[in-house]
């Protein structure tokens, strides 16, 4: 029942907040700020609720269920489920969605009721995808958040709007495509050789198919998921929408949207395809490799404030990709951690930047230099999160990171340590941003005011889970799924890789 | 229970031949003529035709439902005559004809 | 007392907390003693906790704290832990202690800076992380410390930010000793899987239990950690980032490019020393290493004409000699010189702090002289600084501990008279350089007039410098050779945790021999600085003429090209491919492939059969979209045709099919 | 009686022949009169006494008292009938000739194939149809009465807009155009 609420409480926030900026011009941003403070502290709870509740062995994982029939002609069922990579990852929504809020405070004006709509159904798309276990349900809540996200990159977004939203629409309606075939595929397949219709997780986890069935539609998931990861070479939509969402839309993409193709790899393409997975590992762990240099280089090309962390959101979204298909306890507490972790940093640094464009009208960093001297706390922020970004240890993207590689290095030793190699590479554009934005002399004369209680309120929050995240990260370690309870196949080649 | 009248007892196929005629000449009047009034009237026969396919249908079973559908083509036909008609006094009054080749304004 | 151990580093990092948050809101009088008291009292912490330790020592001579377990993940598990024993006792005595010292002198020294807060914010957390990587329990939390102090490594050199060149120098800084730490973590990577935990102790005993000495994988890891250190403590083939490291304020550069952190890869290596001995090959590159490392940074010295990258190559060359120690196994002379150094280095830096202070930022020692008589106590002072850098026989504390360094290098079983031979070249290489500075800075005439009015330096700034002139003095009396009362204090009181070093090659009275010509070297370089710099300067102008010693001299200031050659073997590359992908070039497949095609359809031979194809499918194309669209001609009755044309052909099929 | 069903046919047949070919709209609709009259007789000879008085109701009557109107409305004389004239030249016939052929040919192979069936003997009431009607066909009707309803609203609207041809209509066109 909970579970439900925590999607509809969203939905029913934004159609409130679009019908109370009607009557009362200005009350959208209070009332989405009440939806997603609702939704915050129900996480909590319900986070307190079940941290009492792991003591007990017996649960299996899951904490919560919901199940009703929705269209039983063809086993499609209303199923939502939660376990403690899930519960975090809407934990983790929550409070971005909470960030979206209070970033987009005084910069949406326009159609401000419409904007909060669309900002509070992608957060229920959002928390829908990582609760559904029916596979229809999924691709329901999957293509949700994507239409309201379209419409906040169309209509809020920056000068080349249009261009990004229509991109990104492509890349994702075409990737949901991908999806879309594959589960349809896949409960045929189950159909075939059990005679039973459904799209229930459970039923399709142990679904028995050839190796070469199992590797096609293993793939239509993993492109699906691996363009909203993104993976490279399929991350080409990310700049552009990233850097033309407004901030709220961009903490979004970069916080939750990103981490829903990591969750879509995490929760189905390895426990559903074990074996295609295990045959497929070394493909996606090249991939994954190749993302974490690619991203960090590109990230120091940019001379865009806003694109410079896109880039850096796919060179660390590929550590999670590694994460996962090296698919041991410590690369996947790992993948759940730098999920965590990257949400939060980068979310921060798009708001940093939404700041500065919102003060200055440009994101060219090329037109900033020595705002330290103008604005010293946003500067310290922008330091912070520059360095937490980069990976130091005490912060959370460390954690994740290390965890990542360390489990990585069992499985093929020569990639984590080519991986290794963005350690470096991350410096160099973390400290290009510091360097282009903050230090040197102010030579373009800005006059700027410094951050707002508000805006301080929020850095500072985030600035805290962060060191939170990587002085004490165990509860968050501890949301990784358990290894055990899982097909085991990559821990076989897990063992094989430890043996050479 | 019903009350027996004598009819005549004539085979069902002349009656549908009867229908399949008039429809064949309805059609003939709306792909020949141009003038919008005669395919409406074609229109109407055509209609009229297949009502009477299922009278004699609904009279060979000796059922009502023949007839009921009669009824309903007699609606269908009444709306559409009076929509019809409204929209070719329409026409006439924009194009001053009643052509229907001169009211060609969908040509790709 | 010993259970005080995790308020160490805790205290600085608090200064820390309560001057970045707060900063803005106090004076600078409330600054200054916020950031020097939390240095004082864990200075005061660690002097209380070494007494303890050495008057009650904890069983094994061992004491462990735990905070909370950091990470725990399938047989992962560092803690937040403190690890004590001899060898992080003396490290965390000496950090702390000048770490105050510097503090002191900074909150004069910086006084009319408008980052006040700031400085002292950034120095804390270098306090408290450099105090967490000593007394780390495990690698993980070490590496927390390591990276910790890079971080501060890089905010104070680009502490003035406004000079675009200041944050190159901090970004080299950080971007070559990550070069290192990335090798580390690999490291680090490796120790996990292999041996399945990474606290120190149990990963020592592991690691001698389960690898032979020359197994692979202890070669390989002991090279990737060797890689870590030599970055963090600016070594070949990683030395360039210190000496451009000198942009930051002064007392920066006395604490951690001198004193403090560039020594954190001596005690890296020392810690993990069971890594080492098990492959010898990597102990002996280390030594080779340190022993290059020594020779080249000491010639590069010689000829810098600021006075702080003279100090910067001296730092490099000296931590060579403790490497040199460490490579021949000679673990407790390394940390000895490593504590000698770092009271004398951080002397000299202080000293030439205020000198650089008194001539209003004047950095090249040809510009200044005579300054013995305006700044008599500097003068003194740093002239102590350089004599036991020189090691000048007995009274100073770097003769004693070069010394060993040099006995042991001739004498240990990874010791050879080459690398012998490296030290004691080196050690005339440190007496002409150092006396250069000496006799260039405080004789001869000046060249600058000091600005009238300059404040003498007060009580803040001269205390400190006598503690450590002090120090740099007496410091060495705690250890001596035997032919002057055979002390071993300190090494048998490191070797509660260090292997000692045996003595294989040599004689009882070769070590006398070695010994005075260790001294003949010393009191060698400062004659021959006295005589080129101060007696006869024409000669060396005259050979300056010649344009081969100029090319040398030039080649030697560049610190050997090492820059040159990796700003075009590194730098230039990344840059121009980073300049070239600006726009993303998988991004411009996408939006290329169909024009390229088209464009490589237009190249083709227009005869081409695909051509012809392509032509006809277009040609096609149109033909039916004019058919088609001929069909369309708007009049009913053609529709109505058609309908009653495909009714009728549908009813066909029906009854004939 | 068979006599009578055979002879409405062929004069059922003949009327709309007529109504097909002549050139005069107000003649070709008196003969669709006397088409849909000889078709209520053949209703009646059917024992569908209901659908021939709806047939000549309705149909006969209403319906065609609407084209009537029309007709009057549209005020067409001589000229158009002329005009007509010029349409129907012997060449228009042959296509839509041909189709009706293949059609019927098509219908009588069916009917052929079917064979013979015995005729009905019995007549069906109004009483009976009125039962099926407000029966099993209640949704039927209410269909029926949305659609007539929407018809009449439809007519309305199309008729409403008849005020403002003069102004209107240049507007409307202009919005084409432009």
């Amino acid at each position: 029942m909970i579970l439900s609420a925590l999607i509809f409480i969203l939905v029913a926030g934004g159609m409130l907040a679009w019908m109370a900026n009607r009557w009362y011009p200005g009350s959208a941003k209070w009332v989405a700020l009440a939806t997603v403070g609702i939704e915050l502290v129900l996480t909590i709870w319900l986070w307190l609720q079940f941290a009492s509740a792991m003591a007990l062995p017996a649960h299996g994982g899951w904490f919560a269920e919901t199940r009703a029939e929705w269209i039983p002609r063809f086993g499609v069922s209303f199923h939502l489920a939660m376990d403690e990579t899930s519960l975090i990852l809407v934990m983790l929504t929550a409070f971005l969605g909470m960030v979206s809020v209070a970033c987009s405070w005084t910069e949406i004006q326009e159609r401000a009721g419409f904007f909060y709509f669309n900002l509070l159904w992608t957060l229920a798309g959002a928390i829908g995808v990582f609760l559904a276990l029916d596979l229809f349900l999924f691709f329901f809540f999957w293509e949700l958040m994507l239409v309201p996200m379209y419409f906040l990159i169309a209509i809020w977004g920056h000068e080349n709007r249009r261009y990004a939203s229509i991109k990104f629409f492509i890349f994702a309606e075409g990737s949901g495509l991908f999806m879309l075939v594959a589960i349809l595929a896949l409960v045929f397949v189950h159909y075939r050789s059990t005679g039973v219709l459904t799209f229930d997780y459970f039923e399709l986890l142990n679904t028995a198919m050839s190796p070469s069935t199992g590797l096609w539609i293993m793939l239509g998931f993993f492109i699906a998921f691996a363009v909203k990861t993104p993976i490279v070479p399929l991350h080409v939509w990310l700049p552009d929408a990233h850097t033309e969402a407004p901030t709220a839309g961009s903490v979004i993409l970069a916080g939750v949207l990103l981490k829903t193709g990591a969750y879509g790899l995490l929760r189905f393409v390895v426990p559903l395809f074990p074996d295609a997975a295990l045959q497929f590992a070394p493909v996606a762990i090249a991939l994954g490799a190749t993302g974490v240099l690619y991203g960090a280089f590109l990230a120091f090309a940019q001379t865009d404030l806003k694109r410079l962390v896109a880039y850096t959101s796919v060179s660390h979204l590929g550590f999670v990709v590694l994460g996962i298909f090296a698919w041991n306890p410590w690369s996947l507490g790992g993948a759940v951690m730098q999920m965590i972790a990257h949400g939060i940093s980068t979310g921060a640094l798009f708001v940093i930047a939404g700041i500065l464009q919102d003060r200055t009208h440009t994101r060219d960093m090329r037109r900033f230099e020595g705002l330290w001297s103008v604005m010293p706390r946003l500067a310290a922020m922008g330091l912070f999160f520059a360095i937490a970004t980069l990976g130091l240890p005490g912060m959370g993207n460390f954690v994740g990171e290390f965890l990542i590689l360390m489990g990585l290095y069992r499985v093929n030793s020569v990639l984590a340590s080519v991986a290794a190699v963005a350690f470096v590479a991350s410096v160099v554009y973390a400290l290009a941003l510091v360097q282009k934005t903050f230090h040197g002399e102010n030579k373009h004369d800005w006059q700027l005011p410094d951050l707002s209680g508000r805006e301080m309120a929020t850095l500072y929050s985030m600035a805290a889970i962060t060191l939170w995240l990587g002085l004490y990260p165990q509860p968050v370690l501890d949301a990784a799924p358990d290894i055990a309870s899982r097909p085991p196949a990559i821990a076989v080649a897990d063992r094989e890789g430890n043996a050479e | 229970m019903r009350t027996v009248e004598a009819i005549a007892a004539i085979p069902m196929h002349h009656g549908l031949v009867l229908a399949a005629i008039l429809f064949a000449l309805g059609m003939i009047g709306i792909l020949a003529r141009r003038n919008l009034v005669f395919i409406l009237m074609s229109i109407e026969i055509m209609l009229n035709a297949a009502g009477l396919a299922f009278v004699v249908a609904g009279a060979r079973w000796e059922q009502a439902d023949g007839q009921v559908m009669l009824i309903f083509i007699l609606a269908v036909a009444a709306a559409e005559v009076s929509v019809g008609l409204a929209l070719l006094l329409l026409l006439y009054r924009r194009f001053q004809t009643l052509d229907a080749d001169a009211v060609s304004k969908m040509r790709g | 007392m010993l259970s005080l151990l995790w308020l160490i580093p805790t205290l600085p990092l608090a200064g820390f907390l309560v001057l970045a948050l707060g900063g803005k809101y106090l004076g600078h009088r409330s600054i200054a003693v916020i950031g020097t008291s939390s240095t004082a009292l864990s200075a005061l912490i660690a002097i209380l906790i070494g007494m303890d330790f050495i008057a009650a020592p904890p069983p094994g001579f061992v004491f462990r704290q735990e905070a909370w377990s950091w990470i725990a993940v399938a047989g992962f598990s560092p803690g937040i832990g403190f690890y004590l024993d001899a060898l992080s006792l003396v490290m965390v005595l000496v950090v702390t202690l000048i770490s105050f010292l510097i503090h002191l002198y900074s909150t004069e020294f910086m006084s009319g800076d408008e980052d006040y807060a700031r400085f002292f914010a950034y120095m804390n957390l270098f306090v408290g992380s450099m105090c967490i990587l000593i007394l780390a329990d495990n690698l993980l939390f070490l590496y927390l410390g390591w990276e910790g102090v890079g971080l501060c490594s890089y905010l104070l050199i680009g502490f003035w930010y406004r000079d675009p060149a200041n944050g190159r120098a901090a970004r080299k800084a950080f971007i070559v000793t990550r070069i290192g730490d990335t090798a580390m973590a690999i490291g680090l990577f490796l120790l996990f899987t292999h041996l399945g935990t990474l606290d120190i102790q149990p990963l020592m005993q592991c690691a001698g239990q389960q690898w032979p000495e020359g197994e692979g994988l202890a070669i390989l890891t002991a090279a990737l950690l060797l890689a870590g250190a030599a970055g963090k403590s600016a070594q070949l083939p990683l030395q360039t980032w210190l000496p451009d490291a000198m942009a930051g304020p002064t007392p920066v550069s006395a604490l951690m490019h001198a004193a403090t952190m560039v020594t954190a890869g001596v005690y890296l290596i020392a810690r993990t020393h069971v890594l080492f001995t098990l492959a010898p090959v990597v102990q002996h590159a280390v030594a080779v290493i340190g022993a290059l490392t020594l020779l080249l940074a000491g010639f590069s010295a010689l000829v810098q004409t600021d006075i702080k990258r003279v100090l910067a190559y001296s730092t490099i060359s000296q931590i060579g000699y403790m490497f040199l120690a460490l490579g021949v196994g000679a673990w407790s002379a390394a940390i000895f010189h490593l504590v000698t150094h770092a009271f004398f280095k951080a002397l000299l830096f202080l000293s030439a702090g205020v000198v650089i202070m008194s001539l209003h930022e004047e950095h090249n020692i040809f510009r200044m002289g005579a300054l013995r008589k305006k700044l008599p106590i500097v003068f003194w002072t740093f002239l102590i600084g350089s004599a036991s850098l020189a090691a000048l026989p007995l009274v100073t504390a770097g003769f004693y501990s070069k010394d060993l360094i040099l006995w042991r290098a001739w004498s240990s079983a990874g010791g050879n008279p080459w690398l012998w031979a490296a030290g004691w070249g080196g050690a005339i290489l440190t007496g002409l350089y150092i006396f250069r500075v000496v006799f260039l800075v405080f004789f001869g005439e000046a060249r600058t007039a000091m600005p009238p009015g300059t404040a003498r330096p007060g009580l803040r700034i001269t205390l400190p410098l006598i503690v450590l002139a002090a120090f740099s003095l007496v410091g060495g009396w705690i250890e001596t050779p035997p032919f002057l009362g055979n002390l071993t204090l300190f090494s048998s009181f490191v070797q509660h945790a260090l292997p000692p070093a045996q003595a294989v090659h040599g004689e009882k009275n070769d070590e006398t021999i070695l010994e005075l010509l260790a001294i003949a070297a010393s009191l060698g370089g400062i004659a021959l600085a006295y005589l080129l710099f101060l007696r006869y300067p024409a000669f060396l102008q005259g050979m300056m003429l010649i344009p081969a010693f100029a090319r040398i001299r030039e080649f030697w200031q560049s610190g050997w090209g090492f820059d040159r050659f990796y700003e075009f073997l590194f730098v230039r590359p990344y840059l121009w491919l980073a300049h070239a992908d600006r726009r993303d070039v998988i991004d411009n497949i996408y939006k290329m492939a169909l024009s390229c095609m088209l464009r490589w359809l237009q190249k083709v031979d227009p005869h081409d059969v695909i051509n012809t194809i392509y032509n006809g499918l277009a040609g096609l194309c149109l033909f039916l979209h004019r058919a088609l669209s001929a069909t369309q001609s708007g009049q009913v009755r053609r529709y109505a045709a058609a309908i009653a044309t495909g009714s009728i052909g549908i009813l066909f099929i029906g009854i004939f099919a | 009686m068979e006599i009578t069903f055979y002879l409405s046919a062929a004069i059922a047949i003949a009327a709309t022949l007529m109504v097909i070919t002549v050139s005069n709209a107000t003649h070709a609709l008196l003969y669709l009169i006397v088409s849909l009259l000889a078709v209520a007789i053949v209703f009646f000879v059917l024992g569908a006494p209901f659908a021939a008085a709806l047939e000549i109701i309705i149909y006969a009557g209403a319906i065609m008292v609407l084209f009537v109107f029309v007709m009057m409305m549209l005020n067409l004389g001589k000229a158009a009938a002329a005009r007509e004239q010029g349409w129907l030249n012997p060449g228009i016939w042959t296509g839509p000739g041909v189709l009706a052929a293949l059609l019927l040919a098509e219908l009588a192979y069916i009917f052929a194939q079917g064979g013979d069936t015995p005729w009905g003997t019995a007549a069906v009431t109004a009483k009976e149809v009125g039962i099926a009607l407000f029966g099993p066909y209640l949704l039927g009707v209410e269909l029926a009465s949305l659609l007539l309803l929407a018809g009449l609203v439809g007519a309305c609207h199309l008729g409403w807009n008849q005020a403002g041809i003069e102004t209107g209509h240049e507007e409307e066109r202009g919005h084409e155009n432009g």
